[in-house]
């Protein structure tokens, strides 16, 4: 009798968190021994407002299928206002990226305070199964395989 | 017929780690293939490619001397990605080097001859090679006098090396720093290259200059040597634009009619007169 | 047309300008940019539909500068360059003059930011029809297609920067395409060093670019790049209810926020 | 020696399917949406005809916009080296204009004048050029300016010329023109008297090539060349679709395991061409790039290779945003 291996899918996430909320969450999580999905790859940051969308687009560019982008609450920025900053960029940049076609749906913005732990784990769950309900992103992949002569 | 690809560097370990100056290195690298150590040769005025792999290539000269055989060295500032990505390697670490590339210092139309040396700052790398080469081959050459400055006491290079030059009786080192640079034990002069040439004021008779250093030391020397009554065929420098191939086909380092890389980077006076000031 | 150059020769005449940039017969009749400095000059101005550049990229650059006062013959896309540039700080207000030629061909001289702000609130949008259908053609389509699509015009990218150089907001000393410690954006034009240029390009021009559509006409290989650019300002606009070359005074969209900015995708 | 014949029209695609058999990817012009191409292409049909240009040029088949040079694993101590050996196809390149195939000429010169390029020769040898003579020009044509003509054999193996019986003239003009008609001699006719001068377009000189780079020497100093940069915009886009321009910038892409270094187009037209990392550039104003490209091709280049780099396409002129029409300028330069 053959022995059916696992194939499923695992996805790679890459988290930027800002170091003062969600890391902090990310954290309590932890200490919590609340249990979630190890599929993800936190990157900690100093604020939201220094996610610069090409980290974004390297996440994707080095082989992430998902990516998290979370901070501070609106109004609870370490720096005062770092998160509204990004907030604006992100709300052009979700609409431009749609624009050109990429998909969305991996791509999860969120505000998670140094007390959502549970918020957190849940949100890591739900992503990470999107994501794997979603695939490899080929989408970007054929565009790094595309390669060169 | 497969052919040789001309962008391949030889792998090399960095045998020996030397800081010079703030932000200033000297790597001496050793080739991993002991085949391709045998076969290497090269001149003193010449030049590589250095890689350091993740950051790519980086054009600079050949430090040390053709007469001491089983390595080369090299002297660089971390500036650009690749000098800063250089300057965190550590020894026993590999990079590649292409190379030799471009043409080199006569020596032997300077048999007999005085040699002056003239360099500023960073430019005393290319002109070590060929100090170090005249040294080796002694009874060649008459007097030999090298002026040599640097912004301040900090930025001096091969600083050991400097003291032998200044110990040897063969050879007149003249050693100073900029207006401002100096420490309050610095026995050296104070003042401009240029100036101190000029109280130098060194005889051009019989004499071959070799000067190198940043544009405005070159503009300032260059002018006064001629008052010296050097003529422009026995001036000597050694340009340094940017490059990527080293083989006279990227294109980059194209002034007038030459490839510096290849007709280069070594001109003599009157040949730079030649060209466009474009370096 | 006469009118124009008339004009033209006057101010450099009385020395109301040094230099008078316009347009002239090019290749095959095509109009291109035009430089008069002496009355000579300024008989191979011309003016007519066709003149349909953006010239405004030409006012910051060093060569032109050292010229002294200048004054532009300006279309639309020209005038609202001109008002970003001003308020962007690359321009002093009312440093250039600008001579709007209507259809009759009389010239009104427009020497301040806010004769240029009145004068540009009246003009139609600046977005072609062709380029609104594609527009929306674009918008039509599924995600899945408008990947392909862009994968695809994208391709044809040889990064030879035209799209950059010819857009009068890419004034930058040194481009983030330039920098290399880290390299952002690959130099190499493969697939993904284009999309990556491509996007850095569109998000650092929302909130800024005036929908000239010069760099989709610079572009050699005829990529439509501009509808990148146009849909980044759009977004601003329709979002943050502000647009670039509006006004000579304009905050920066993507440098400031407001407390209710209104979003429904963040968690 | 060369031999002249003639095909018809329905010949060419029993030579097209010949050639596939034989392994070869057939590269001609193709149109989508008005933008002519150099595309891979299996019947004559599919080749575009009312075209005058590609818009880029042909020198992508040997001189790809990007191209790996080598490849690299990193480890703690060590690095493993891999040579780039690119996989390339016999290919023929259909239909190219005399002033394209002139081109490679210039391409051999800078890629093998001391060091042999391997890339580029690799793809040298696996390509036969099957020139198409030209019957109209535009105003930003100037072959005949520059030595060239709309039926110049030059760097074609074989070169086509329309006649008004709807077949073409065969010019067999290499060993690997000649290996192409032995794939299918039956394929071709005799040709009687054929007037090949009378079918093509007529285009004047403009200038002297010789006497400009005669010239040019004297005129470095010139204002001319500040003058007439004013309206350039100092982008790549003349450079990269020009058949002869060969600069190249040299790129490396790595992670920290692994690597690859790239060759890409380059032009010295960009001001970050020569620029130094310490911020010294030795071509600092657009007035001196603008200088070096016109110099580059017609004085430089010529005073080292005998040649012009330049083939008086007028792909440059079409591609520029701001018409800066070449065969304009040197006219100019010649008349100063």
């Amino acid at each position: 009798m053959a022995t059916k291996v696992a194939t499923q899918f695992e996805p790679k996430i890459t988290a930027f968190v800002c170091n003062w909320c969600t890391y902090a969450g990310a954290d309590l999580t932890g200490t919590s021994r609340t249990k979630y999905q190890s599929n993800v790859r936190v990157i900690r940051l100093p604020c939201t407002g220094r996610v610069d969308f090409m980290l974004i687009q390297k996440a994707f560019a080095r082989g992430s299928d998902g990516i998290i982008v979370s901070g501070c609450h609106p109004n609870d920025c370490h720096y005062t206002s770092g998160n509204y900053h990004a907030r604006r960029r992100w709300m052009v940049f979700t609409e431009l990226m749609n624009f050109i076609g990429a998909d969305m749906r991996r791509i999860t913005f969120s505000w998670v305070s140094a007390a959502e732990g549970a918020k957190w784990a849940a949100l890591v769950d739900e992503v990470t199964n999107t994501v794997r309900e979603l695939g490899p992103y080929t989408e970007y992949q054929r565009l790094i395989d595309a390669g060169v002569a | 017929m497969a052919e040789r690809n001309i962008y391949l560097p030889y792998l090399m370990r960095i045998a020996k780690i030397t800081d010079e100056a703030p932000a200033v290195k000297t790597f001496r690298l050793e080739f991993i293939n002991p085949e391709e150590a045998a076969n290497f040769e090269f001149h003193t005025g010449q030049f590589g490619m250095y890689t350091a792999f993740g950051e790519g290539e980086s054009t600079f000269c050949i430090a040390s001397s053709p007469t001491r055989k089983g390595y080369i060295e090299c002297t660089f500032r971390a500036v650009g990605r690749v000098t800063s990505a250089l300057a965190t390697k550590e020894e026993g670490d590999v990079i590649g080097f292409r190379g030799p590339c471009g043409n080199l210092f006569p020596l032997e139309q300077w048999r007999g001859r005085n040699l002056l040396f003239i360099a500023g700052g960073i430019a005393l790398p290319p002109l070590r090679s060929v100090i170090w080469n005249c040294l080796d081959q002694r009874d060649w050459f008459e007097k030999i006098t090298v002026v040599y400055g640097a912004r301040s006491v900090a930025d001096l290079v091969y600083k050991h090396e400097l003291q032998d030059w200044e110990a040897r009786p063969d050879i007149d080192l003249v050693v100073t720093v900029d207006p401002g640079g100096e420490t309050a034990d610095w026995k050296g002069k104070v003042g401009f290259v240029p100036h101190v040439v000029e109280q130098l004021a060194p005889p051009s008779e019989n004499t071959v200059a070799i000067v190198c250093g940043p544009p405005v030391m070159i503009r300032f020397t260059l002018p006064l040597l001629e008052k010296l009554g050097f003529t422009p065929d026995s001036v000597y420098t050694t340009l340094e634009n940017r490059m990527k191939c080293g083989h006279g086909k990227c294109g980059r380092c194209n002034t007038g009619t030459s490839f510096i890389c290849k007709d280069g980077p070594v001109y003599t006076l009157a040949q730079l007169r030649e060209l466009p000031a474009e370096y | 047309m006469e009118v124009l150059r008339n004009k033209a020769q006057d101010l450099l005449a009385q020395g109301q300008a040094q230099i008078v940039i316009g347009y002239e017969a090019g290749t095959g009749g095509i109009r291109r940019p035009s430089f008069a400095r002496t009355a000579a000059d300024t008989a191979r101005l011309v003016w007519d539909a066709d003149c349909i550049s953006n010239l405004a990229g030409y006012l910051t650059r060093p060569e032109i500068k050292r010229m002294g006062k200048t004054a532009i013959v300006a279309n639309a896309s020209t005038l609202r360059a001109l008002l970003q540039l001003t308020a962007e700080r690359q321009l002093a207000e009312d440093a250039v003059l600008a001579l709007a030629v209507a259809e009759d061909g009389t010239v009104t001289e427009l020497a301040t930011a806010q004769a240029v702000t009145d004068h540009v609130a009246a003009l139609p949008d600046a977005l072609s029809a062709a380029d609104r259908e594609q527009m929306n053609l674009l918008a039509s389509m599924s995600r899945e297609e408008r990947w392909v699509y862009w994968e695809k015009e994208l391709q044809r990218c040889i990064k030879c920067y035209a799209c950059r150089s010819s857009c009068p907001m890419c004034y930058c000393g040194t481009c983030t395409m330039d920098c290399n410690k880290p390299q952002w954006v690959p130099v190499p034009s493969h697939a993904l060093g284009n999309l990556e240029y491509h996007t850095v390009r569109a998000m650092h021009l929302a909130g800024r670019c005036v929908e000239c559509g010069e760099c989709g006409r610079a572009c050699p290989v005829g990529i439509p790049i501009h509808l990148l650019t146009c849909f980044a300002e759009e977004s601003v606009h329709q979002q943050f209810g502000q647009k670039a070359g509006a006004s000579a005074k304009l905050d920066y969209a993507l440098g400031t926020f407001r407390p209710d900015d209104k979003e429904s995708f963040i968690r | 020696m060369t031999t002249i014949l003639k095909i018809s029209a329905e010949s060419l695609e029993a030579l097209f399917a010949a050639l596939g058999d034989s392994g070869r990817r057939i590269l001609g012009p193709t149109e989508t949406d008005g933008r002519v191409d150099l595309g891979e292409v299996q019947t004559p049909a599919q080749v575009a005809d009312a075209h005058l240009q590609l818009t880029l040029s042909a020198k992508e088949a040997v001189f790809p916009r990007v191209e790996r040079l080598l490849s690299y694993k990193t480890m703690p101590g060590k690095v493993e080296l891999n040579d780039a050996e690119p996989d390339i196809q016999p290919t023929v390149l259909f239909g190219l204009r005399p002033c394209e195939a002139s081109g490679f000429g210039s391409l051999d010169s800078v890629f093998n004048w001391d060091s042999r390029d391997k890339f580029f020769n690799a793809r040298v040898e696996q390509m036969t050029v099957v020139g198409l003579s030209c019957t109209q020009a535009d105003d930003a044509c100037f072959c005949t300016s520059v030595g060239g003509g709309p039926g110049s054999t030059k760097g074609s193996d074989l070169l086509l010329t329309p006649l008004a019986d709807g077949h073409y003239l065969v010019e067999i003009l290499t060993a690997k023109g000649e290996e192409i008609q032995a794939l299918a001699p039956h394929l071709f006719q005799p040709a009687v008297n054929e007037d090949k001068e009378a079918l093509l377009a007529k285009l004047e000189p403009h200038f002297d090539r010789e006497a400009l780079t005669a010239k040019l020497p004297g005129l470095f100093t010139s204002e001319l060349w500040a003058e007439q940069s004013l309206r350039c915009v100092g982008c790549g886009a003349c450079a990269f679709v020009c058949p002869t321009c060969a600069c190249f910038d040299i790129q490396e892409e790595a992670d920290t395991k692994e690597g690859q270094r790239l060759r890409c187009w380059d032009s010295c037209g960009l001001r970050q061409f020569t620029l130094h990392a310490s911020g010294h550039n030795p071509r600092s104003a657009q007035a001196e790039r603008w200088r070096q490209r016109i110099y580059h091709k017609f004085s430089y280049f010529p005073q080292r290779f005998g040649e012009a780099m330049c083939v008086g396409c007028g792909k440059c002129t079409r591609a520029c945003p701001v018409d800066m029409n070449l065969k304009e300028h040197l006219t100019q330069a010649c008349g100063t």
